[in-house]
């Protein structure tokens, strides 16, 4: 007796639970989908609604770079390479590579917080597929320029918006790899690296790394 | 061990049955060697190190502060505990008092995180039985969790958020409001989970009284959270070993009461799941009230050189007692990192709980363990 | 689409015995073979670590693959796309030579995340994997810690481009040998 | 039960089996109190903390392996459920031949502790009833916790190395 209505207890059961897990999931169908359409069919491109704090591929500001390596001492695992020089002048440095492996990149940010103008930072870029590894490496200064010098007082040089340097510099996803070499040096007006000329020079700079990105 | 069970197999007529490292069911990369007679199980050996990325020793090149990203990657669910366990361990090291906002924006995000793991568990669980749909109901969910700690702290799943002496940041503008709006809509999502799953009869039916691990058994594994809660013992470090600012909540430790009481079959567990994310929900809604005014980080000497000696710092995290056992030799590395990992003593329980399971029945027991591959393996 | 099919790039991959109308014929035919591969990628559901949550949350409602018509599969025999996605370890690396041998022609694989492009933040490791493509060729490296879903599904993308420019009888002939600049792995050589 | 209180039971006990306890640091007190017993000792004390009500520590957490590079030393973290307390338990060994019994029969989860340790700093444990490498592959050469662990060139043919793309130009 007691086993024949425990059996139909449970087939009972069975059929109430799934009809209410079916009513549940039929509900579904009459509510908003969260699927963004992403790339093109959203209302505004991703990469825009990200937060600000996101950590995406890192970038340099190389104008307002001191050239200090206070980052490439922060990276637990040695992903920045930055390289100096003495000035042929003999007088301060030069800044000769600035490298980040971006396909080795934890993208913990250590390295931006101990970046002291803020040159180096995170951009809502997230988009970097490459067909060869060797092109994951983003060379940020293509010839060698004079580190900016920071003076109390003296506002760093405004910065592009996030995210344009480094989608400027990254090579197209199926792009043969073609060994890096620096530049020439290209000597300029004494004085090179204080606010106004730091100010001024991001367009030569930018220029030239850009002109390396695409060859 | 291996050659003993084969000569075992050849004399019985038992068969070995692979089942990973690449299987989805086993969440992630762990193998069992499965000696069956027929579809009953004899027992199940776990073989693990297929994600041993030796962070252990990566630690000792690394001064204290560099660790914290290695951290994340122990428990990739539920990143936060990790930090929080390895901060605290340095903290006791050095002997720093944490500032109270830090303190509570640590339990705010832990609990969004346990909730986020919780998610996946028993999702995860559900899709191994065989049922999809609550999978991507967690993981519909997860998502707006991840965009809350994005929006904190700029990364969706590896935080590096909790540091040595406090956190990294504070909350941005709105984002309180923001968890409360999801607090708001996941309470009756919750109602909806369980309606949809956690009384389902088929659910139920597979799970309950399937790999009963009884509290002795527990405690000798040493399983910890949800798994030994389920299997009846009352214990949680939130509450029994206070740490950070868990003694100013009220909330409850579930047990697992299935519909006889206390088993510790797989339902218990997965039953404790289901009510430890309501808890947490409780928690944070607390901690939001009580959010103090204050600083973020403590005050830190630049470089982080703790006096010889040892601490270990644990925390309840969504698999249990997350744990590190960090030994200082006074210079700025430290000279041993040892993490202690609930998924650890879960997976070793395998060999003893699979005893007599049906092969089906297997996937059950590990997927009611919440095992995952990196705490297992380190 | 017919401009696109009549591009110099879908015609030449046809240009096999000179050139003519056959050619072109043949250009047509493998480009629309390409097509439905394209919109067919079945990726291996391959998850190790971090970058297979990643991978799920990816496969799930909100940056739905499913719109791409790519399905994940347990298997390796159903699957065209083998998605490295997590650290893999010197213990494991056998098994995915074995899970890559296994899977049919044509493949592809995409190294998802730092660790299965370089090692990542585990290269100083005495037990992790260099890189995934010292084992197995790869296609596409897609940097990250982990990539966010769109990423993934940005490199997905791209590798659908890839399979729509390619004439899938010269894939499958092509030696499938890890990039030849990044060292020889050494399974390959005991095949 | 205080920690001093802790360490006097075991003396009482165990006489000089007991060596030198960790003194309470006033400036760090949440540290990990610890004391030294004999090797020889180890099941013994181990039962003892185990099955005394006034200490029942139920729960081991874990087993920590150090290359002290003169010595290698085991702490046994272990958790009392009834007492709320956690205390290690360490025992010193001889780097070069390091072997120490078994607990596995107070805590059945020192089996996969031990597991790990003897693959990691190859420390021998008496008494095992399964003593295989647990993370490391069973081909593996050498006990990487080691401090003086060097690592091989390459594992199956696979090199353990890779080029740095930022050391070239």
């Amino acid at each position: 007796m007691g086993s024949v209505s425990t059996y139909f207890e449970n087939v009972k059961n069975a059929a109430v639970t799934i009809f209410e897990g079916m009513a549940v999931t039929l509900s579904w169908m009459f509510r908003r989908p969260i699927t963004i359409q992403y790339p093109d069919r959203t209302p505004e491109p991703v990469k825009d609604t990200l937060p600000d704090r996101f950590r995406g591929i890192l970038e340099v500001h190389i104008p307002a770079c001191t050239a200090c390596s206070a980052c490439a001492r922060a990276c637990p695992i040695d992903v920045i390479l930055v390289e100096t020089q003495k000035h042929p002048s003999g007088k301060g440095r030069l800044l000769m590579r600035f490298d980040i492996d971006i396909s080795k990149c934890m993208y913990c940010g250590l390295c931006t917080e101990a970046c002291p103008t803020g040159c180096l930072r995170h951009t809502p870029v997230f988009e970097a597929t490459g067909r060869d590894i060797h092109n994951l490496v983003v060379h940020f200064v293509d010839g060698p320029v004079v580190p900016y010098k920071h003076k109390k007082g003296r506002p760093v040089p405004a910065s592009p918006p996030p995210g344009d340097i480094v989608q400027a510099l990254l090579k197209p996803w199926d792009a043969e790899y073609v060994a890096w070499s620096p530049g020439e040096f290209v000597e300029r007006d004494a004085g090179g690296g204080d606010g106004e000329k730091g100010a001024a020079s991001p367009g030569k700079v930018e220029g030239g790394a850009t002109g390396s990105g695409s060859g | 061990m291996e050659n003993a069970l084969n000569k075992q197999a050849v004399s019985d007529d038992l068969m070995i049955l692979n089942m990973g490292p690449q299987h989805p069911s086993t969440h992630g990369v762990i193998r069992f060697v499965i000696t069956g007679d027929g579809e009953v199980m004899q027992r199940a050996v776990p073989h693990v190190g297929y994600l041993h990325r030796g962070i252990e020793k990566l630690a000792e090149g690394l001064p204290y502060p560099s660790f914290v990203p290695f951290t994340d990657r122990v428990d990739y669910l539920a990143a936060m505990f990790a930090n929080h366990g390895y901060a605290m361990a340095v903290e006791r090291l050095l002997g720093i008092e944490v500032p109270r906002r830090a303190e509570y924006l640590r339990v705010i995000v832990s609990e969004l995180n346990r909730i986020a793991s919780h998610l996946i568990g028993v999702g995860a669980m559900a899709m191994d039985i065989g049922a999809f749909t609550p999978f991507l109901h967690g993981i519909r969910e997860r998502e707006k969790l991840n965009d809350i700690i994005e929006e904190l702290c700029g990364a969706r799943l590896t935080y590096n958020y909790i540091r040595v002496g406090g956190v990294s940041f504070d909350f941005p503008q709105g984002l309180d409001a923001k968890i409360r709006a999801f607090l708001d809509t996941f309470e009756p999502l919750m109602e909806e989970f369980d309606r949809l799953i956690t009384v389902n009869e088929i659910l139920v039916k597979r799970c309950a009284n399937v790999a009963v691990i009884d509290a002795e058994t527990a405690k000798s594994y040493g399983l910890v959270g949800p798994n030994l809660r389920g299997s009846g013992v009352d214990w949680d470090l939130r509450r029994d070993l206070p740490y950070s600012a868990y003694p100013d909540f009220e909330f409850n430790v579930c047990l697992g009461r299935g519909f006889r009481g206390t088993l510790g079959d797989a339902y218990d567990r997965f039953i404790v799941r289901v009510q430890e994310m309501q808890e947490s929900v409780k928690i944070i809604r607390q901690a939001l009230d009580g959010l103090p005014e204050g600083e973020i980080k403590g005050k830190l000497p630049r470089k982080l050189k703790p006096a010889k000696g040892e601490a270990y710092g644990a925390v309840e995290s969504a698999r249990g007692e997350l744990g590190y056992h960090v030994i200082s030799d006074g210079t700025d590395k430290p000279y041993r990192v040892k993490i202690r990992a609930g998924s650890f003593n879960a997976t070793s329980i395998v060999e003893h709980a699979s005893r007599g399971l049906m092969i089906a029945d297997l996937v059950v027991l590990i997927a009611s363990l919440d095992v995952i591959a990196p705490e297992i393996d380190r | 689409m017919v401009e696109e099919m009549n591009s110099p790039r879908v015609i030449e991959a046809g240009l096999e015995g000179g050139p003519g109308q056959g050619a072109v014929l043949w250009g047509k035919a493998s480009y629309l073979l390409n097509l439905s591969r394209k919109h067919s990628l079945w990726y291996l559901l391959f998850a190790t670590a971090c970058c297979g949550i990643e991978m799920m949350q990816t496969g799930g409602p909100r940056t739905d693959l499913d719109r791409f018509g790519m399905v994940f599969r347990a298997s390796p025999r159903q699957s065209d796309l083998m998605l490295v996605a997590g650290t893999i370890t010197y213990k494991m690396a056998d098994r995915v030579k074995l899970l890559y041998d296994q899977m049919a022609e044509p493949k592809y694989v995409i190294a998802m995340g730092s660790c299965a492009s370089c090692g990542g933040l585990f290269q100083k490791s005495y037990s992790v994997l260099k890189g995934v493509d010292l084992i197995v060729p790869v296609d596409l490296y897609l940097p990250g810690c982990p990539p966010r879903p769109e990423a993934l599904n940005d490199a997905m993308m791209k590798m659908q481009d890839i399979i729509l420019s390619e004439d899938w009888r010269r894939k499958m002939t092509e030696k499938t040998e890890p990039r030849p600049q990044m060292g020889r792995g050494g399974i390959l050589k005991r095949a | 039960m205080h920690f001093d209180e802790i360490v006097a039971r075991l003396r009482e006990r165990f006489g000089d089996l007991v060596g030198e306890a960790d003194e309470p640091d006033p400036a760090r007190p949440s540290l990990l109190p610890g004391v030294f017993v004999r090797a020889d000792s180890v099941t013994d004390v181990c039962r003892f903390l185990h099955d005394e009500p006034a200490m029942a520590f139920e729960h081991l957490s874990c087993i920590t392996g150090t290359d002290f590079k003169d010595s290698i030393h085991l702490a046994y973290v272990m958790t009392s459920y009834v007492h709320r307390q956690v205390i290690a338990l360490k025992v010193k060994l001889d780097r070069d031949d390091p072997s120490i019994r078994t607990v596995e029969e107070i805590w059945a989860t020192a089996n996969w502790n031990e597991r790990e340790i003897y693959d990691l700093l190859g420390v021998y444990f008496e008494g095992h009833s399964d003593l295989r490498r647990l993370l490391m592959p069973d081909d593996w050469v050498g006990h990487p916790l080691r401090k003086d662990y060097q690592e091989q060139p390459d594992y199956h043919e696979i090199p353990t190395t890779r080029e740095n793309p930022l050391g070239k130009y």
